[in-house]
C-alpha cells in the first residue's frame, strides 16, 4: 500500500471554530514552526461552526457577568459540567469575541446606538448571544478562513484522519495516519504536536443537523488511541428538524427555536396541540423537554403523515412570518413547503453531542502531544449545552489550544518521533478491510443504525431496549467488517469514505448505548424511562468510557464541585438560588 | 443558441450592447468616408446619397440607426448601474433601454416611409 | 495607461457622447423625413461653427470612446493583451480621429 | 452515451458527466419523489448506481456553498434546488462549474477562487486588538449597510461560474473576490483599504467587469456582486481624481 510521507511541527485535524482557531494562534505564538490544517472537506466550507445560526453567548451586556453565564452553563448542565472547564468557557468567550470583531474583522449585528446586540436564548437569565443575524456561523467561519489563510498556514483539504499514531517508544503522540481523499493514497504525517477538533456529530441517528462530513471520527479515534470519553450519553436533540420524507438529504436539519419562542404551535397528527399537557409554557418549554413530547406523540402514533407532527406559524398572520423568519421561510420554499401559511412537518433531530474526550482547561489530554479542542471534547456542558454556548466552545478552546501547542514546542520541543509500526500497519489494515471483499448494501447497514439509535438509544431510554441496542450495534460492527465496496477506484470513492464513516459512528454508537445503560438517572439530554429521577445534584457522577481491546469499559466518576456545590451561586443577590437557568 | 446561463436580462442587454458597440465602430470608418465625399462637392455626396434609395442600404440605414439608439439606451444603462445607487433595477433598465431603442427604429421607418 | 484612467475616458466619454448622440439621432430622423438630400445637408452645415464643434467633438469623443472599447472586446474574444491590444486600439483611435476629422472638414469646411 | 441501468415507477431522466475535463454524459433513471432535491438525485445515483460518483456536499442547508454544480446548464446550489421547482427541462442535466479546473465528475477545484480571493486583499487586516472595547457602529449608516449588502456570501463559486468574463480573462478576479473586497472597503476598522483598492483596480480587476450581472442573477443568496463592483468602480474613479473614497 502507497504510504506518502511528510513531516511537520504542528498538526491540527479539523477546520472548524475550533481547528482555525487553533492553527491561527499557534502560528502567531510560534511563528517559526510550520502548522499544518488537515479537514476532511474544504477548508471554512465544511463542519458545524459554519452552520450556526442562533449566534454566540458571551457575558458582555450592561448587567450581565460572567459570573451570571458561569451559573446559566453548570445549572443548565445539571451541575455534571466539570467547573475549571465551564469558567475558562464563560471567560474566554469574552476575549475570543473580542478578538473576532476587532482582530478577525467579524462582523455581530449592532443596536441602533451602534453597541453589540445580545439577543435571548431560551434557558438563560439574561440576553447574552451575540449574533450576525441568523448566519452567525458563515460570519465566523468566513473571517477565520480569510485569517487563516493568510496567516500561512499549510492546508491539507480533502484529506481525512484515520488514525492518531503513538510513538515506537511509547513517549506520546507520533503522528496521525490520512487518506488524501482526491487521490486515494495514504499519507502518514509526523508531527511534534497534534490537535484534534474534528467536532463530534450525532449522525448516527436517523435525523440528525450536522453536516454530512461529520461522522465521530474523532472520538473513536481518540477511543482507539485509548483516551477516555466523558458523559458520552448525553446527544441534545432538536426538537424541530425539518420532515421532508425518504431520502432526502433536507430531512433533519434544523428549523430555529425563533419559530417556537414567536409563538409557534405544534401539533399532533389529529391536528391538536399536545404541549401544555407536558409544560406550562407550552411550545416555548425548553428543548429537552419539547423533543421528548414530541417523540411520545410519535411513539403513541399520533403522527403526520411522514411520521413527525406539525409546525404551524399561520395563526401568527403569514406575512408577519415571512417578516420575521425570511431565511426559514426561503429554506422551506426551496424544498417546497409554505411554513409561513401552512403547516409543516417536524421531528425531533440529532443536534450535538455533549460527551467527548477528556481534556484539561488547556487543551492537553492524557497523551503527551496530542490536545483536543471543541465539540470532540467532554466535559464543558455537562447533561445539557446552552444554545450559543456550543460555538463559544469551540473557539475559545480552539484558540487556547493553539497558544499551548506553541508553548508545548517551545518549552520540550523534542523531536519528531517514529510512529509504532504495528499501529500504523493495523490502521491501514482497517481502512483497506472493504476493498476486495464481496459488495454489499451499505444503504441497508445505514438505515439499521439509524433506526437502532432512533429507537432504542435516542430521545427516552430504557434499560431493556438498551441491552436490545448494544446486540444489534454489535451485529452492525460484524456485518460491517465483511461488507466490501462495488468495485471503483480510491480516488474520491464517497462510498468507501461513507463505510469508514460507519465505522466510526459504530464505534462511537456503541459507546453511548454503553454509557446511557450506565446512567441510572435521568438528567438533561439523557431521559431513562425506567428511572425518571434526577437524582441528587451533590452526588453527582459522570460517565467515563474507554475502548479496551474491543470491549468497552465504563466507571462513573464523582463530579468534582471545584468552584461551588450544588445549592451555591456565585451571583450575590440571589445566593443560593442560582437562576432559572433551563439547558436548551 | 444562447447557452442557459446566458439567458437573462442582464447578459442579453450586455451583448446587445457590445455587439451594437462592435457594429457601430465597424460602420463609422465607413460612414466617415461616405460624408468625405462632399469634399469633391455636393454632386458627389449627392451620387452617394442616391445609393441610400436602394432598399438593402436603407434597410442597413435604419439599422445603424437603431443600433446606435439600442448603444446609447444600453450605455446609459451601464451608466446609471455604475454611478447611481440601486436596488434590483437591472430589469427596468434592460426594458427601457430596449423599449426606446425599438421607438428610436420605429420613429426612424416611419420618418424613411414618409 | 492604467485601467483606471482607461475607464475614467471611456466612461467620461460616453457621458459626453449621450447628448451628441440624442441630436444627432434627432437631426438624421428630422434629416430623412423626405429622403436624403446633399443640397440640404451641406446647406445646414456648410462654414457653421456649431456644426464644426459639434461634430469635431463627437469625433474626438466617438475616437476616445470606441477604440477603448474596443481594446476590451480584442482582449476579451481574441486574446489580444497588453501592448498588442493597447497598439491595435490606439490604431483605432488614430484612425477614426483621421478619417473622422476628414469628414467633419468635408461637411462644414470644404467649399 | 453509456446507460447506467434503470428503476421501477416514475423515474427522473438524468445525465452525469463522468470524467474529468475529458469524459462524457451517463445516463440515469432515479425514481421521482415528491421531495427531492437535485442533490438527492446525485446521492441516489451514488447509493444505488454509481458508488465512486464524486461530488460535494456539506451542510445541505444552502449555507456552505460545497455542493454548486452546473444544473441544465446553470450553475446552482443544489441542496436546495427541488427538483420539481426546476423549469421543465428533460432530461436533468448535471455537470461541473464552469470556469474552474475540473477534479473528478460533478467536483471542481476551488483553489482558484480562493486564490483570487486573496489576491483581492479579501481579509481584514485589524486596526484595533482584542484588549480594545468593541467599536460603536451605527447599524444604519451607508457604510454599514454597504458592508451588510455584500456580507453573507457563502463562497459557492457559483457567480464565478456564471461570468463570462472569467472565461475570456482568466486573470479576472471575479465577482465573488470582488464583492468581499468592496464590503472591507467600507469596513471603517479595516487597516488597508487603500491597499484593497489598489488590488482590486486594473483590467483584472474591477475595471474588466461589463456589468453582465449573470453574478447576481445566479447567486443563490441574492447578492449583487454587480452593484459591489460598481462600487469598486466608483471609488477607484474618485481616488483617480484626487478625491477620497466614494
Ligand atoms: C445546524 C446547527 C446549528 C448550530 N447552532 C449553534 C448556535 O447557534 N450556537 C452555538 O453555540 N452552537 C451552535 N451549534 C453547535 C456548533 O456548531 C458546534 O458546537 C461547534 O461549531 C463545533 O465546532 P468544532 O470546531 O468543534 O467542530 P466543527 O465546526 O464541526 O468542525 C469539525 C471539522 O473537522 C473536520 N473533520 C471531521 N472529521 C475529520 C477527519 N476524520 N479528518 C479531518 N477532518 C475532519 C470537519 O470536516 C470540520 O472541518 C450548531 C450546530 C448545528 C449543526
Ligand atoms: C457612435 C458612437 C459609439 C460607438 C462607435 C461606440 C462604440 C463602443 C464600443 C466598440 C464599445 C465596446 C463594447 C464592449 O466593451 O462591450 C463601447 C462600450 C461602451 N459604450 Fe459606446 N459607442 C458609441 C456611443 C456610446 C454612447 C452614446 C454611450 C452612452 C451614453 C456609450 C456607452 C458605452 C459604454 C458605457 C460602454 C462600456 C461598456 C462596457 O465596458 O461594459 N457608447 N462603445
Ligand atoms: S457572491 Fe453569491 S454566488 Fe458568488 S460566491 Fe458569494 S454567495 Fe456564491
Ligand atoms: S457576471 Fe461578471 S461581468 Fe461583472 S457583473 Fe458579474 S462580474
Ligand atoms: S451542501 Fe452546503 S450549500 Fe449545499
Amino acid at each position: 500500500m502507497r504510504v506518502e510521507r511528510l513531516d511537520t511541527d504542528m498538526l491540527v485535524l479539523g477546520a472548524g471554530g475550533a481547528g482555525l482557531f487553533a492553527a491561527l494562534h499557534a502560528r502567531r505564538a510560534a511563528p517559526e514552526f510550520e502548522v499544518t490544517v488537515v479537514v476532511k472537506g474544504l477548508l471554512g466550507k465544511c463542519g458545524c461552526t459554519r452552520m450556526v445560526q442562533g449566534g454566540y453567548n458571551v457575558a458582555l451586556a450592561p448587567g450581565d457577568s460572567v459570573e451570571r453565564h458561569f451559573m446559566d452553563t453548570i445549572v443548565g448542565g445539571k451541575w455534571l459540567p466539570r467547573q475549571d472547564l465551564a469558567w475558562r468557557l464563560v471567560e474566554g468567550a469574552v476575549e475570543r469575541v473580542h478578538e473576532l470583531e476587532n482582530e478577525l474583522g467579524c462582523f455581530f449585528d449592532r443596536r441602533p446606538d451602534g453597541t453589540l446586540d445580545f439577543k435571548a436564548f431560551a434557558g438563560q437569565s439574561f440576553d447574552r448571544t451575540v449574533h450576525k443575524g441568523d448566519l452567525t456561523g458563515i460570519e465566523i467561519i468566513n473571517r477565520l478562513m480569510e485569517q487563516v489563510r493568510a496567516a500561512g498556514v499549510c492546508r491539507l483539504e480533502e484529506h481525512r484522519a484515520v488514525a492518531l499514531l503513538p510513538a515506537a517508544d511509547g513517549s506520546g503522540i507520533a503522528g496521525v495516519l490520512l487518506i488524501d481523499m482526491r487521490e486515494g493514497v495514504y499519507r502518514l504525517v509526523r508531527a511534534r504536536a497534534v490537535l484534534l477538533a474534528t467536532g463530534g456529530g450525532p449522525t448516527m441517528y436517523r435525523y440528525h443537523t450536522p453536516s454530512g462530513d461529520k461522522s465521530c471520527d474523532g472520538m473513536a479515534m481518540a477511543l482507539r488511541a485509548g483516551l477516555p470519553l466523558r458523559d458520552m450519553e448525553m446527544v441534545q436533540f432538536h426538537p424541530t428538524g425539518l420532515l421532508a420524507g425518504p431520502e432526502t438529504r433536507m430531512t433533519g436539519t434544523v428549523l430555529e427555536e425563533g419559530l417556537r419562542g414567536a409563538g409557534g404551535h405544534l401539533l399532533n397528527g389529529a391536528g391538536e396541540r399536545f404541549m401544555l399537557a407536558w409544560d406550562p409554557a407550552g411550545e416555548r418549554a425548553t428543548r429537552d423537554v419539547v423533543a421528548r413530547a414530541i417523540y411520545a406523540e410519535m411513539r403513541a402514533g399520533r403522527t403526520s403523515p411522514m411520521g413527525g407532527v406539525f409546525l404551524e406559524m399561520a395563526h401568527l398572520g403569514p406575512e408577519e412570518v415571512a417578516r420575521r423568519f425570511p431565511g426559514m421561510v426561503r429554506r422551506c420554499a426551496d424544498c417546497g413547503f409554505d411554513l409561513a401559511g401552512g403547516r409543516v412537518e417536524v421531528v425531533p433531530t440529532a443536534h450535538y453531542m455533549m460527551g467527548g474526550v477528556e481534556f484539561e482547561p488547556d487543551g492537553r489530554t492524557a497523551i503527551p502531544g496530542l490536545f483536543a479542542a471543541g465539540e470532540d471534547c467532554g466535559g464543558v456542558h455537562g447533561a445539557n449545552r446552552l444554545g450559543g454556548n456550543g460555538v463559544a466552545n469551540s473557539t475559545v478552546f480552539g484558540g487556547i489550544a493553539g497558544d499551548s501547542m506553541a508553548a508545548f514546542l517551545e518549552r520540550e520541543g523534542g523531536a519528531l518521533r517514529d510512529p509504532d509500526p504495528a499501529a500504523l500497519e493495523a490502521a491501514i489494515a482497517r481502512c483497506e478491510r472493504p476493498f476486495g471483499r464481496p459488495a454489499g448494501d451499505l444503504g441497508e447497514l445505514r438505515e439499521r443504525l439509524w433506526r437502532v439509535m432512533w429507537e432504542e438509544v435516542g430521545i427516552i431510554r430504557n434499560a431493556t431496549g438498551l441491552a436490545r441496542a448494544a446486540d444489534e450495534l454489535a451485529r452492525l460492527a460484524a456485518d460491517l467488517r465483511d461488507l466490501g465496496l462495488a468495485g471503483g477506484g480510491r480516488r474520491f470513492n464517497l462510498t468507501w469514505h461513507n463505510w469508514l464513516d460507519l465505522d466510526s459512528l459504530l464505534t462511537v454508537s456503541r459507546v453511548i448505548a454503553r454509557a446511557a445503560l450506565a446512567r441510572e438517572d435521568s438528567r438533561g439530554a439523557h431521559y431513562r424511562e425506567d428511572f425518571p429521577d434526577s437524582g441528587d445534584p451533590a452526588a453527582s457522577r459522570f460517565t467515563r468510557l474507554r475502548l479496551v481491546g474491543e470491549e468497552i469499559s465504563v466507571e462513573t466518576v464523582p463530579v468534582e464541585f471545584s468552584i461551588l456545590r450544588p445549592g451555591e451561586s456565585l451571583i450575590e443577590e440571589e445566593a443560593g438560588a442560582p437562576p432559572a437557568a433551563e439547558a436548551t | 443558441m444562447i447557452p442557459d446561463h446566458r439567458r437573462h436580462p442582464g447578459y442579453l442587454a450586455f451583448l446587445a450592447h457590445r455587439l451594437s458597440g462592435l457594429a457601430l465602430a465597424l460602420f463609422l470608418p465607413f460612414h466617415f468616408l461616405f460624408l468625405a465625399t462632399a469634399i469633391e462637392g455636393e454632386a458627389a455626396l449627392d451620387g452617394a446619397l442616391a445609393w441610400t434609395e436602394n432598399p438593402l442600404a436603407k434597410f442597413a440605414e435604419w439599422g445603424l440607426v437603431t443600433l446606435l439608439a439600442l448603444h446609447l439606451a444600453l450605455g446609459l444603462r451601464v451608466l446609471a448601474l455604475e454611478f447611481l445607487p440601486w436596488r434590483g433595477t437591472l430589469r427596468l433598465w434592460v426594458g427601457l433601454g430596449g423599449g426606446a431603442a425599438l421607438a428610436v427604429g420605429f420613429l426612424f421607418l416611419v420618418a424613411l416611409a414618409a | 495607461m492604467s485601467a483606471g484612467l482607461l475607464f475614467l475616458l471611456q466612461r467620461g466619454t460616453a457621458i459626453l457622447l449621450a447628448p451628441l448622440v440624442l441630436v444627432h439621432l434627432g437631426v438624421v430622423l428630422y434629416a430623412v423625413r423626405d429622403g436624403l438630400d446633399a443640397a440640404e445637408i451641406l446647406a445646414r452645415t456648410r462654414g457653421n461653427l456649431f456644426w464644426a464643434g459639434f461634430y469635431g467633438l463627437f469625433v474626438l469623443a466617438v475616437s476616445v470612446h470606441a477604440s477603448i472599447g474596443l481594446r476590451a472586446v480584442l482582449a476579451e474574444w481574441t486574446g489580444l493583451r497588453g501592448r498588442a491590444a493597447d497598439t491595435a486600439a490606439l490604431a483605432v483611435a488614430f484612425l477614426l480621429l483621421l478619417l473622422g476629422m476628414r469628414a467633419v472638414w468635408a461637411v462644414v469646411g470644404a467649399p | 452515451m453509456a446507460d447506467a441501468g434503470t428503476a421501477d415507477g416514475p423515474v427522473l431522466d438524468v445525465r452525469i458527466w463522468r470524467g474529468t475535463e475529458k469524459g462524457a454524459f451517463v445516463r440515469y433513471e432515479v425514481p421521482a419523489r415528491a421531495n427531492q432535491t437535485v442533490l438527492d438525485v446525485v446521492t441516489w445515483v451514488q447509493r444505488h448506481r454509481e458508488p465512486d460518483l464524486a461530488y460535494r456536499f456539506a451542510c445541505r442547508v444552502g449555507v456552505c456553498g460545497s455542493c454548486a454544480m452546473t444544473v441544465n446548464g446553470r450553475p446552482r446550489w443544489t441542496c436546495r434546488t427541488h427538483v420539481k421547482r426546476l423549469p421543465a427541462h428533460r432530461p436533468l442535466v448535471l455537470e461541473p462549474l464552469r470556469n474552474l479546473p475540473r477534479i473528478r465528475d460533478l467536483v471542481c477545484d476551488l483553489e482558484p477562487f480562493f486564490a483570487r480571493w486573496e489576491r483581492a486583499g479579501g481579509r481584514f487586516v485589524p486596526t484595533a486588538t482584542r484588549r480594545d472595547p468593541l467599536p460603536r457602529i451605527a447599524p444604519d449608516s451607508t457604510a454599514r449597510r454597504a458592508v451588510d449588502a455584500g456580507i453573507e456570501c457563502i463562497n459557492c463559486a457559483v457567480c464565478h461560474a456564471a461570468c463570462d468574463v472569467l472565461a475570456w480573462r482568466p486573470e479576472y478576479l471575479g465577482p465573488a473576490p470582488l464583492n468581499r473586497a468592496w464590503t472591507l472597503v467600507n469596513d471603517i476598522r479595516h487597516g488597508a483599504r487603500e491597499e484593497v483598492l489598489d488590488r482590486t483596480s486594473g483590467d483584472a480587476g474591477c475595471h474588466a467587469c461589463h456589468s453582465q450581472a449573470s453574478c447576481s442573477e445566479f447567486c443563490p443568496v441574492g447578492l449583487a456582486p454587480t452593484a459591489a463592483i460598481a462600487g469598486l468602480k466608483r471609488a477607484s474613479l474618485w481616488r483617480l481624481l484626487g478625491g477620497s473614497r466614494a
